[in-house]
């Protein structure tokens, strides 16, 4: 979905770029560069750039692309965010995993080499309109909260691995802890296996859909029911064996004589 | 009727709705053992039709064959098998020296029974070689091709060349062995004989072989004889039949006095299976594993049959006896022979018109009909599977093409 | 590093960015030139178990200079690119399958603080990191315009998807043992004699190892599992079309990942830069007493890991030289019947294993690997000690306390 | 029921198709009226003592003397012979059937001869009998597949007929 949008907001960057700048790296004694902020704004070009590439593309295997780069340095935002368990969840679950299914589909899919896809004018415009209005919203939404208008308030560089396989079974530590003795509120196990047991049922689903009824092709057909009586024990007693090494070599059976 | 095909299971298929895609596989292709092209109709990894097309190596040698003396069509003869050239020579100087009614002496006859399964356990070794490649591993290659650099060392201090020999010919051989040839022989037998413990362990009992082979590409033994299969390939379906006991009493008197054992399965055993590792039991009768373990095992008939030979072409005393003049005149008549190549049977025949130049000449090629059961075997197998069991045919195009 | 440069009198982020620069170039450079050891190992290694000799002739008697002469000829060949191709895609192609290969040695732990960046979840990262290279080969496959490569690409990627199921099994093991997924704790608790070795842990361990060893092969693409590449069938699979410097890209991502994934093995299982005796504490040195100790023991770590590391890419050349290849369905039984069963099993075993013996089976011979391993919990900001669950408690206290200085990492979290 | 018996038995299945034989010659043979070869065929490996269940080869000669000096003095009239040796793998015999055809059907040249295929009775006979057409130009009707083997597909001529002219060049490769 991030893709689709025509979202451009390098203009937008440098509004809030000071109020972004939280400071996951300690701050180093370097004057002039702010390194996270320099690796932001690469990263979130990038994202940005690709999207829009995804967007402009007209080769259907250049969107898959677009559309891995923009994932990839999704995955490098949240890196840099300190958030490395997503970033690397990222790079796993959405470049490694679903854009390989969907770089998949799409060359076999692909008839003529390179299929590419042409939007209409009148595609395009809608197309420009939907992407504006959503992204003013989003403007909006983005200037309207404070908290973000203020310079970063320096994350505690916590392992982030650890908390979330606590929280799994539990010891959440996202809130304080509500004086409860048990301390432990529900754990986020169960909400987590339903949701994966319902992409199952969506895959299984899909590849139902997908069947095909089709007639075997006639060899096969046959070839189905040769295969099938093939047991050695057929095959070995069909064999004539002739007895025993005759020395003698064949004759032609008009001469005659013979065995 | 219509209903009773849609319930059949196995006419209905259910699958990823996917079209068909025609592939070329060759004829520059590693695995097609030279110039054969096959062209596939593969949906997905599936193999519905396999065609072989041939001719890319035709250089028409039954034509020539028809404007030169038999004994200058022997090198001709060289180049349709030339894997095993000893052989291909010692069928077509069979077949003139038929037409002829012309005998050889004992020394000549052993001398071409020693040959002709050195020549065997040669071409053996590169098809036991190049099928590993098939398979994807390379060493087994090297050790085959180690082994028969010595065999050629031999032939080329008997004949002069390693390739082509055009030695045996009409009549007997160019020459006669040079003194000392024996004791080499003998020393490469008894150095080869360990190793071939080596090439089981290397192919025949590795677990991977067995999985690519056993019950890929089933021969049934109908079908083999319907499509005029032979050697290696027939006797990999239980046929038992083999030339050098079966054959011409021109042929199988050659192997006069001689005691071996056709390398097939009857009734579940294989000859003197004491010494080699057991079949598989996913081995079915007639599929690529067993087509190669009957090779395997007429290496060592051929090693037996060598031993043999030695000591019998040392008993004879007398000359090896001159080869034919070039110029003799060929009666009026045909004569057509099958010696048992390694291949398989090898067939030549010969029309003579009183001229010392023959009217036809032809040569039937064993990897010929081999061949043409691909699309037989071929039938729904994986693309994987092809080049093992065109590789298990043991095919040479310059034989199949001529 | 930036220091030193700073003292120099070079601006501030001059010599930030030229120690960042230098690390990196570094850390490609050891396995940039490990690659090409390893390429004249394979001719090597192959050449002896074929009965022949190898490369003798360049450069002094064992042909070692064999790899930089292959370098060369890559370097002059012509850069071919089917004429059906799409350029991009082609071009890009062994790239993307470089970087995805190498950018994964970010988080290796070469010796005992010698890590380009200690992530806390380094062995996700890597995992992850190793399923982007199949893009590279989808890429190249699908950008050849050529049926075979497209078979080639197509059998690439359905084997490398299906093989990270069970290889992310095995790897989740060894975390589970150590309790982080940071390497180089993993590492640490391995510390002391060989028996400390997770693969000497309990059975369980033993077998996941092996499970491991097998999806790594197939992950990576060698030996049985390398369908891609079949030359006896698709030609050449994927990088048919490819010649010269892009081709010579493919390889070095295939030698890259063969070691990357032999070292991660070495980390997880064979107790990383920790050697079979612990010869450093017998003597007496460690990181702390002072420089040149600390340097010497971190030597001898680095030498303990690509031993290792080695060990296990020599292993997967004698792999391929011996066995034949599989075929595709074959390879997706293994994978689908034989590891992920297995490896499940195992893991289930594993847990109740640690959940019973956490110390293992002699309480004394080996640690206990039953306490946290974060120390956060106790400190500030964390979980106050009371309310964490029973089971988490800790009782020793982590040994991820150690110093966090690093000369080579720019920020380490804890 | 073999040796001349043998050649009763066949007559007695196919009244009128054996037209001639020579049991003396070094490959004793028999020969069969073109039209009857097919029934022959099938009776020799379905019905016949031994089963001939193998087709070895078809060879055709090209019995026609192209220069006329020689040709005055041949004892044979210009024909094409086709010979089969078949196989018997139970009993280990052969033996040699014989089918003389016009070089050209009707003996307007060009027309190729027609002969019955036999790729029914033996599965082999397919590929030797497009052989047989590719390289001596003989029809096999109810052949299955019938095109050049060896021969490009777009070859002209037969190239083992006694009077074969090499083309000159072909596409653009001088021949000769």
């Amino acid at each position: 979905m991030t893709g689709m949008l025509d979202m451009d907001i390098s203009s937008m960057m440098h509004a809030i770029v000071p109020a972004l700048a939280t400071t996951a790296l300690p701050a180093l004694p370097m004057a002039g560069i702010n390194w996270h902020s320099v690796l932001f704004l690469l990263f979130a070009g990038l994202a940005c750039g690709f999207a829009v590439g995804v967007v402009a593309a007209d080769n259907v295997v250049r969107m898959a692309l677009y559309l891995v780069f923009s994932l990839g340095a999704t995955a490098g935002l949240f890196f840099l965010a300190g958030a490395e368990f997503l970033g690397a969840m990222q790079l796993m679950i959405y470049v490694g995993g679903t854009l390989v299914l969907l770089v998949f589909g799409v060359m076999l899919t692909a008839q003529a080499p390179f299929v590419s896809i042409k939007p209409s004018s009148s595609d395009r415009t809608l197309a420009a309109v939907a992407g504006a209005s959503l992204l003013a919203l989003l403007l909006t939404a983005a200037f309207s909260v404070d908290a973000w208008m203020a310079p970063g308030a320096g994350v505690v560089p916590a392992p982030t691995a650890t908390p979330l396989g606590m929280a799994l079974i539990g010891v959440r530590v996202d809130t304080p802890p509500s004086g409860s003795p048990s301390g432990g509120r529900v754990g986020y196990m169960l909400p987590f296996e339903i949701v994966s047991v319902h992409l199952l049922v969506v895959l299984v689903g899909a590849a139902y859909l997908a069947r095909a009824k089709r007639r075997r092709t006639p060899r096969a057909i046959d070839a189905v029911a040769s295969a099938m009586p093939v047991e050695p024990a057929v095959v070995a007693t069909a064999a004539v064996t002739a007895p025993g090494r005759t020395t003698g070599g064949a004759k032609s059976a008009l001469v005659g004589g013979g065995r | 009727m219509s209903n009773l095909i849609d319930d059949d299971p196995r006419i209905i298929e259910f699958d990823v709705r996917t079209d068909e895609m025609l592939v070329n596989m060759g004829p520059q292709h590693p695995s097609t053992h030279g110039v054969l092209r096959l062209v596939l109709r593969t949906d997905g990894e599936i193999v519905s039709e396999t065609e072989p097309h041939i001719g890319y190596l035709h250089r028409c040698a039954e034509k020539i064959g028809e404007n030169v003396t038999p004994r200058q069509w022997i090198p001709y003869t060289d180049r349709l098998d030339y894997l095993a050239a000893m052989n291909m020579n010692l069928g077509w100087a069979l077949t003139v020296e038929k037409l002829m009614r012309h005998g050889v002496g004992e020394k000549a006859r052993h001398l071409r029974v020693l040959i002709a399964e050195l020549n065997r356990i040669a071409s053996h070794l590169v098809g036991m070689g190049a099928y590993g490649l098939d398979l994807g591993t390379f060493s087994p290659f090297l050790y085959a091709f180690r082994e028969r650099e010595k065999i050629l060392d031999l032939f080329e201090e008997a004949c002069g060349a390693r390739l082509t020999y055009s030695y045996l010919t009409v009549g007997g051989a160019t020459a006669d062995l040079p003194p000392g040839w024996l004791q080499k022989c003998e020393a490469f037998l008894d150095q080869f004989e360990p190793i071939i413990k080596e090439y089981h362990a290397l192919l025949t009992t590795n677990a991977i072989f067995v999985k690519r082979t056993a019950g890929v590409g089933v021969l049934s033994r109908e079908m083999a004889i319907d499509y005029g299969c032979s050697g290696p390939v027939l006797r990999g379906s239980g046929v038992d039949q083999d030339m050098r006991r079966d054959g011409e009493s021109l042929y199988t008197g050659m192997y006069d006095g001689y005691t071996f054992e056709v390398a097939v399965q009857k009734d579940g055993r294989y000859p003197r299976d004491h010494t080699y590792p057991s079949v598989p039991k996913e081995a079915v009768l007639g599929d690529c594993w067993h087509r190669f373990f009957v090779r395997m095992l007429e290496v060592v008939q051929s090693m037996d049959l060598v031993r043999q030979s030695i000591d019998r072409y040392a008993a004879c005393r007398e000359p090896l006896g001159e080869p034919l003049k070039l110029a003799e005149k060929l009666p009026v008549g045909d004569a057509y022979l099958e010696t048992e190549a390694p291949k398989g049977q090898m067939g030549f025949y010969i029309v003579g018109n009183g001229t010392p130049i023959p009217w036809r000449v032809r040569a039937r090629s064993s990897s010929f009909s081999n061949l043409s059961v691909t699309h037989e075997l071929c039938r729904g197998c994986l693309i994987a599977d092809v080049p093992a069991i065109v590789g298990s045919l043991d095919i040479v195009m310059g034989e199949i093409d001529r | 590093m930036a220091d030193f440069l700073i003292g120099l009198g070079l601006p501030g982020w001059l010599a930030w960015s030229i120690a960042a620069l230098v690390a990196a170039v570094l850390l490609l450079n050891v396995i940039a030139g490990g690659a090409l050891v390893f390429i004249w190992a394979e001719r090597k290694i192959a050449a002896r178990i074929q009965d022949r000799l190898g490369p003798t002739r360049t450069g002094g008697r064992f042909g070692w200079l064999q790899s930089l002469a292959d370098g060369i000829k890559l370097l002059a060949k012509e850069d071919l690119m089917p004429e059906g191709a799409d350029g991009l895609l082609f071009r890009l192609a062994p790239y993307v399958s470089f970087c995805a290969s190498f950018c994964a040695f970010i988080a290796l732990p070469f010796a005992f603080d010698v890590v380009g960046q200690r992530l806390n979840v380094g062995v996700f990262f890597v995992v992850a990191v190793l399923g982007l290279e199949v893009f590279g080969v989808i890429l190249a496959g699908y950008a050849s315009a050529s049926k075979w490569s497209l078979f080639g690409a197509m059998r690439e990627a359905a084997q490398v998807v299906s093989y990270e199921v069970p290889l992310g099994m095995c790897v989740v093991v060894p975390v589970m043992l150590a309790g982080t997924m940071d390497l180089v704790t993993i590492a640490e608790k391995q510390s002391g004699w060989m028996s400390n070795w997770y693969l000497f842990h309990d059975p369980f361990t033993f077998v996941i190892f092996w499970v491991y060893v097998t999806c790594a092969v197939a992950s990576v693409n060698r030996a049985p599992f390398d369908l891609a590449e079949a030359e006896s069938e698709l030609v050449a699979g994927f990088h048919t079309e490819y010649s010269g410097l892009r081709w010579s890209f493919f390889f070095m991502a295939e030698y890259g990942s063969m070691f990357l994934v032999s070292a991660l093995a070495a980390v997880l299982f064979l107790g990383g830069w920790n050697g079979p005796v612990p010869i450093a504490q017998l003597v007496g040195l460690s990181e702390g007493t002072g420089d040149s100790a600390g340097y010497f023991v971190r030597l001898l770590g680095l030498a303990n890991l690509i031993g290792k590391a080695t060990f296990g890419v020599l292993l997967m050349m004698w792999v391929r030289w011996t066995l034949p290849r599989l075929r595709i369905d074959q390879v997706m039984t293994t994978c689908l019947k034989y590891c992920t069963p297995i490896a499940a099993v195992m893991f289930a075993g594993a847990m109740f294993w640690q959940l019973f013996l956490p110390g293992g089976l002699l309480p004394g011979w080996s640690r206990p690997a039953g306490e946290i391993r974060e120390g956060w919990l106790e400190g500030p900001g964390g979980l106050s000690a009371t309310s964490a669950p029973a089971a988490v408690r800790s009782a020793g206290v982590a040994a991820a306390e150690s110093s966090d200085s690093s000369g080579l990492a720019k920020r380490s979290p804890r | 029921m073999r040796g001349p018996g043998f050649l009763e038995s066949i007559e007695a299945a196919c009244p009128g198709a054996v037209v001639g034989s020579q049991l003396e010659a070094l490959d004793p043979w028999i020969e069969i009226a073109p039209s009857r070869l097919a029934d022959v065929c099938r009776w020799l490996k379905t019905a016949g003592e031994p089963r001939f269940d193998a087709l070895e080869c078809i060879t055709a000669v090209d019995w026609f003397e192209p220069d006329a000096k020689k040709a005055a003095k041949v004892s044979w009239q210009p024909h094409l012979e086709l010979v089969y040796h078949l196989w018997s793998t139970p009993a280990r015999a052969s033996l040699v059937l014989k089918v003389n055809l016009p070089r050209w059907s009707g003996d307007v040249a060009g027309h190729l001869p027609e002969l019955p295929s036999v790729t029914g009775v033996w599965r082999t006979a397919d590929w030797h009998e497009r052989e047989v057409y590719d390289l001596s130009g003989v029809v096999f009707t109810g052949h299955p597949d019938l095109r050049r083997i060896l021969c490009p597909e777009d070859w002209v001529g037969h190239p083992l007929r006694k009077d074969y002219e090499m083309p000159l060049e072909y596409h653009g490769i001088r021949a000769r």
